[in-house]
């Protein structure tokens, strides 16, 4: 399951329900597969002194962020008996309301898709040089940090 | 020597992309110290240091025309 | 978020990636929610004995289903933060590489809407009344039976 | 008394949908013998009961027209 070519994970904007559908009906000629599970990250409308966040806006150290992924990746293929890992991350602005991220994970049976999926969001919150700027309704900014 | 220095996060709201031009410094932690006497911003902050593209995990040697990048804690996702 | 009507989660045939679709954009106006998590089966081209599976028919104690699955989501809603849990279940013929569960929870932040999740798709398999009837290409069958 | 009996996954391959005439049956655990002599596959089977579409937790009464449904382990999702 090693991949040797370094995949881009990043795409410009918000990631769209459309790209999901399609990207699981991809699968669909897959039928050793019996489980996907997937996390979506949605931005928050959310309010901080009395302001609130109208998008937020990721930037990344590319270069680095792709191959710290290439790592993860691999890390979590001989970790689990997947079939398939996909991950795409937004840059630029991303509306509240709108998907900055998606993970994707495919195994014969339940259990590694579901773990897999769960350990690839924290490593990639806590492990790629991605950072999100919170933009508030009246221009202002703060940076995102992660809980 | 002549260094390349990138920022990103919020460090980047005080610290742009630059030639530093230094002398007398020859490894990442000399770096730091200079770095953080000449932007008082960076003390109060956790940042790492990347390295040409790697992430500075030990104090290492720099050479003229590396690249570095300061970088604040990640929030991606 | 104690909902009292008793929703339904059949649907005939298999799920279709545009509902899933369909299903995430209607989360766009809740721009509480930074975290959604979907569980998604998928009907396996198992080979036993030579002969492959080509579509798995799935049959239901209905209404007994819906009241169990009330129980759960009344549970599931007290024991987590949630904004919104969504479960469907197919019943009929689906195909191999048809999806026939999709489990769909959301939450402010992620975790609540990771566990939610995987606790639904654990007390589904488990609890709820609905067999699987797996169809072979030469058209025997065998009862479907959860690892 | 006549109680209706359904049946589903496996069981359904041996007992069809039918009204039941039964006689000297009180509850769930009679009823449980009498099915499993006059339909021998089911001692193999792990199955449960619902009453009037109640899940049988514990030994129940069973009263005239009454519904039961045998159900095998069940293989959803």
């Amino acid at each position: 399951m090693s991949e040797k070519k370094i995949k881009n994970i990043f795409v410009t904007g918000s990631i769209a329900p459309e790209f999901i559908a399609k990207s699981i009906s991809n699968h669909s000629p897959k039928t050793s597969i019996g489980g996907h599970s997937i996390f979506l990250g949605q931005v928050r409308k959310d309010e901080v002194d009395g302001k609130l966040v109208s998008a937020v806006e990721y930037t990344a150290f590319e270069e680095l962020a792709l191959t710290k992924m290439h790592e993860i990746r691999e890390a979590i293929f001989s970790k689990y008996p997947l079939s398939c890992l996909h991950v795409h991350h937004s840059l630029g602005d991303i509306k509240a309301g709108e998907i900055c991220l998606f993970v994707f994970t495919s195994s014969k049976h339940r259990k590694p898709a579901i773990e897999a999926c769960n350990e690839l969001v924290e490593r990639i919150k806590a492990e790629l040089p991605i950072w999100g700027k919170e933009i508030f309704t009246d221009e202002t900014h703060q940076w995102k940090e992660n809980s | 020597m002549q260094i390349e220095l990138i920022s990103f996060g919020k460090i980047s709201d005080f610290i742009s992309n630059q030639i530093l031009e230094i002398e007398g410094i020859e490894t990442t932690d000399d770096l730091k110290k200079h770095l953080e006497k000449n932007f008082p911003g960076l003390a109060d902050i956790k940042y790492k240091l990347a390295l040409n593209k790697n992430l500075v995990q030990q104090n290492s040697e720099i050479k003229n025309r590396d690249s570095i990048a300061i970088m604040p804690p990640f929030s991606g996702g």
